[in-house]
């Protein structure tokens, strides 16, 4: 399956749901992760990986698929999921996460997960390494297309405009970036800590195309990945203005569920909002994340920054 | 003995009391500052920043910047207190503890939270088993870890008063108190080893023994002192030596030790290269060679899990320090019979040699 | 045996080779990308970027950023060669050899030119005197320093065919040959040793010799050479062992010539503390403990000045060696007289301590 | 003498001929040194060191002084020539650059030099060093300002687009950021090697207030710097458009005169040059200067880059 299969946006909404289901499962089950940050992340990764990139989940490691960074590596538990719904591995492996042993570490890593392109969770780093993935498809002559998921807060590190500089001056037109921008670092609001505006601003003079989309708004997603492709000789940044947590109301803009496992009443309750949030009211019937039942303890002392 | 390697009470954490003692200091002293990049809750300096806001300077996730406005406060006074964890204290700002902080002897406190693999499943990324090594190898550096909350408190204290700068290396979780000081209460007295400011940089004697000497930095503490009592049920007697501060190292505590005991196994919740083994085998060797054994990570990355399943996956429990100081036993008894060493890149002793079994200990 | 300490001809600048070494692997193999932050003059990967200016990736002035597109390109097939100072491929870019090329065990070679602190004057910010032991306590890494210009070229193949991450060390200046290899012409092989390609990860016998072994890193080979010459006239019987591959190390071949000496003298152009010296002492230490010394930067950062007076002043010299085999052999005597380590921090023997002779080896 | 000296610009102008012949006569007696970046920087340094720091070479540690931070470390020897004209240190001791055992290192040394305010040469650490000297004035209300000069192929590192955040958020009006903008870099043109541009509008996304100059025009330098000063709740860089070289025909614009030692026929030449500078053609008459003998061997190999 090298293309994008043809989903309709109500189907990746329904798969969107799906991986909100396992991001919150995984977490609760292994009492560690950052709940936040992967649901504020999960439309764009659907859009991703079911309709933007050429990948192949049958053959992981095809050489001409089109590459993903996931800079804001702590955001693991959203790119599993959306891998595991796209095919890469068994939905039920989803339960390992962060075990001893597991191919689904707490910050991904490219040596152990079928579709992961690069290890992170070194903040800052994800970026330099996706310009280098796109300059290589330049020299070579290869036509694959290079996608960077970066945190908001994560564009504090000096690297990332290191890398925004190279990419701007060598017209990395082969490169789009997206931020995550929920507004939300992990100690505070972004404008507490170290506030980015302007941020389009910054990225402009650093040489790059800039698109600002609701990040939760698959049609305005899949058009900004679009115009990206078509842009020539310039790299890309989307902007994508999210809620952290999104999906859980609860979560929905509070700092503190930035890397906070749930208690098992909130995580019933998250189950209850994200499965309401299916137009049917029935969740996501038949899809694989049905088979998940959460193991609630046994996986040891709770984990977590 | 038993009552000093099985200490009463609850755990305690160390990263709360380093976020408490930093708040006694900075009361204490108005020139200490703390900084963060966006890690203080877990960290625990935001017990800093909630008392003395207007000493706590956030810098948001800009490690190298954090570090060279750190410098830059010291030149004009300030004793700066830089947070984060480990691996971004060290790692990612690495050129600039060693320029802007290391070289002009700026009295600066780099202080890295999460050491050690232990750092609640975040994986490889966020395991600290190279900074001790890092830091080691920058010339002005202090580089110290506590083991209970008792010893984090003296050694923020010991940090602040000893010029120049420092890397101060705490752990995530709670662990048993086996020290006291001045501030603990009588009642919790029991069993406890006295602590005094000027004790953090000597290698401190926890166990008396006679057969081997086991030298656990920081929080391994705990686990060569479960090793020392199994060790003593199985006719061993083990002294243990807690290390918290790995450089300058207490060359003389080590020397004597060795010198008693003939043989030594070190315990560090970091790399085998580079860090207190590196230490402990640079001083017996120029000094004094006698065999040692490091127990540690085995120069590899670690991975998420559970910290119980990563202590035994990458060799930290106590069986491991038994095994450990077991194999150093052996090997000494074959070296003192004679044994040529191994031509092997990875047995100790040449594949055939024969050995007798060996009676540790009557 | 004298001509072999005794090279003929002129000496071949190391970064010449280095230079010329990358051109010849480039055209060899279309997968060889070059990277470069302003220093390629330096460096001289310029010689690269002039003969195959579409595999040369120049990032300006940003060692992190060069070192994660060195990552992804070797994410995509490519064998990039990370080309800038010594001190700036590990300290300013430690966190991203770590984690972006280390952790995933990435086809990533780091070359650091100008090492230890022969950097022409530039002063301690560029004298690298740490990159070892940063590089050798990251999992993973293999770690080259060569000592001529052959072993230059061959090393810059090694690290070519060898999979994954490479830290490559390379001398700014020009030192004689010492090793031929067979693009060597006839004429230029008289007095020195024969190298191949698989020679690079062993310890090299340059010299033998029964009363101590002399360990020389990359260029310290030169003055290993000189000061076992000038031992030799003392009556001193010194084997040199020439080590380009500081990790993984030659274990077998440090614990042969030690067993066959009995003692051990380290020398390198870096801080003793992290580099061979600690890995040398961590082998012995381990299976087959000798007095050691270590000759190298006494854990002080360097300054600005010609490299013969910062030798001189920073214990870099044949005489430093010399002194050093001198102190090892006494000491070792010392110690089979019975003598015990020293309480204090500087001496190393506590006089007129009597303890049962400890025989180390028959 | 805290307060800066009554000097006029004609009198500046003379004070950096000398300037330039003491860093010419330094690079070639050492066989090593930065001539291009330390001539190019000359009239910045002199305008701070003699019009706009307060500071004290009697009492170089003086606390309340302005503090000064050379970010391009490297132009060490125009630094030393501009302190020891200003009194920090006898000129005759600039002949010990580079030497062993001597307080003028290659790259600057706070430990060692009097009136070296930050140990620099790791290029991009410097403003960093700046923010926290200002911050650290503004905790403890205090009223000493904070300059820091870098090369413009420095700031292609990333820590100074941190440090640039940093300032620009905290509104570290106290500090005052000087670009020597000479548009050359060690290997080539920065054009060449990583474009700037659009230069400004960098600086002001980060929330820093800009002003452009001409670096060689004192009058220009000395109102920009006042502009600095007087601009509230927002750091100021002053991009001082520069010649790398200047003062020595055959160093000007050239990137080989980065970090190249001069023969003795280039020195010869650079000297002549710089003495027709002066105005009345004598060169710098009685001033300190005029006791350096060139001491043209003698510190063994030659260093440089
Ligand atoms: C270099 C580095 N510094 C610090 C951290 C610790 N950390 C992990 S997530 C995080 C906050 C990230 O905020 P943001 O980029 O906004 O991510 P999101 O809100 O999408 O979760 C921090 C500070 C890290 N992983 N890496
Ligand atoms: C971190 C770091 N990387 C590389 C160098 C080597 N280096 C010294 S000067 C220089 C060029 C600097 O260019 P620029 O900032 O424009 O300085 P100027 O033109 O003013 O001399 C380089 C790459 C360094 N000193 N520090
Ligand atoms: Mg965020
Ligand atoms: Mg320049």
């Amino acid at each position: 399956m090298e293309q994008p299969a043809e989903f309709s946006v109500e189907q990746l909404g329904e798969v969107a749901r799906r991986v909100r289901r396992h991001i919150v499962t995984m977490i609760h089950n292994s009492r560690a992760g950052h709940p936040g940050g992967s649901l504020s992340s999960v439309e764009i990764l659907v859009s991703l990986f079911f309709k933007v990139m050429r990948v192949s989940p049958e053959e992981p490691g095809w050489p001409e698929r089109d590459r993903f960074v996931l800079s804001k590596g702590h955001a693991s538990a959203a790119l599993y999921a959306v891998l595991a719904e796209r095919g890469f591995f068994p939905t039920s492996e989803l339960l390992t996460f962060d075990a001893i042993d597991s191919r689904l570490q707490g910050h991904v890593d490219m040596t152990k997960t079928p579709g992961v392109d690069m290890s992170t969770g070194s903040l800052g780093q994800g970026l330099s390494a996706a310009c280098g993935m796109a300059v290589g498809a330049k020299i070579g002559g290869r036509q694959f297309r290079v996608y960077c998921l970066l945190g908001d807060g994560e564009t504090q590190e000096g690297q990332v405009w290191e890398a925004a500089m190279f990419a701007g001056n060598r017209g990395l037109d082969n490169l789009t970036a997206i931020v995550d921008y929920n507004k939300l670092q992990l100690v505070a609001p972004i404008a507490q800590i170290m506030p980015l505006e302007p941020y389009t601003d910054k990225w402009r003079s650093f040489g790059w195309s800039v698109i600002e989309v609701d990040g939760h708004d698959f049609e305005q997603l899949l058009g900004a990945f679009h115009r990206a492709r078509d842009t020539r000789g310039v790299p890309t940044v989307i902007i994508a203005h999210t809620v952290k947590g999104k999906g859980v109301s609860f979560m929905e803009g509070q700092v503190k569920w930035h890397s906070r496992p749930t208690t098992d009443e909130e995580f019933r309750q998250a189950i209850r909002e994200i499965n309401v949030l299916s137009e049917d009211g029935t969740g996501c019937g038949t899809s694989p994340c049905g088979t998940i039942t959460p193991i609630i303890s046994g996986q040891g002392r709770g984990g977590g920054l | 003995m038993i009552a000093r390697f099985a200490p009463a009470g609850a755990p305690v954490s160390i990263r709360e009391a380093f976020g408490d003692a930093l708040v006694e200091l900075g009361k204490d002293n108005p020139r200490v500052v703390v900084l963060d990049a966006d890690l203080a809750e877990s960290t625990r300096s935001i017990k800093f920043a909630k008392e003395i806001p207007e000493r706590f300077v956030e810098c948001g996730i800009a490690e190298q910047n954090m570090t060279g406005i750190a410098a830059g406060l010291a030149t004009v006074g300030y004793i700066p207190f830089v947070t984060t964890f480990c691996v971004f204290a060290t790692k990612r700002a690495c050129d600039q503890v060693s320029i802007s902080v290391a070289y002009p002897k700026l009295n600066v406190k780099i202080c890295g939270a999460y050491s050690g693999l232990f750092t609640g499943k975040t994986g490889a990324t966020h395991q600290a088993i190279e900074d001790i090594a890092l830091m080691r190898a920058i010339p002005n550096m202090t580089v110290l870890e506590p083991a209970d909350a008792v010893e984090t408190r003296l050694a923020v204290k010991y940090a602040a008063d000893v010029p120049g700068p420092v890397y101060l290396r705490i752990a995530r979780d709670a662990y048993p108190v086996i020290f006291s000081d001045e501030a603990t209460q009588a009642s919790e007295n029991a069993g406890r080893i006295k602590l005094q400011l000027s004790d953090i940089p000597k290698a401190k004697l926890l166990v008396d023994g006679s057969d081997i000497t086991i030298i656990a930095l920081g929080i391994m503490a705990h686990a060569a002192l479960e090793a020392c009592n199994i060790l003593f049920h199985q006719g061993v007697s083990a002294k243990v030596l807690g290390i918290s501060c790995v450089k300058p190292i207490d060359q003389a505590g080590i020397l004597e030790a060795a010198s008693e005991t003939g043989a030594v196994v070190t315990v560090e919740n970091h790399n085998i290269i580079g860090g207190l083994g590196s230490a402990v085998a640079e001083v017996l060797g120029e000094h004094y060679p006698v065999l040692i054994k490091r127990v540690g990570v085995r120069d590899v990355f670690g991975e998420s899990g559970p910290d119980a399943d990563i202590a035994r996956k990458y060799g930290l429990t106590a069986d491991h320090i038994v095994q450990a100081c077991r194999e150093v036993l052996e090997a000494k008894e074959s070296l003192r019979l004679g044994a040529r060493p191994a031509g092997g890149a990875k047995a100790t002793l040449e594949p055939g040699e024969s050995r007798e079994p060996r009676v540790l200990r009557i």
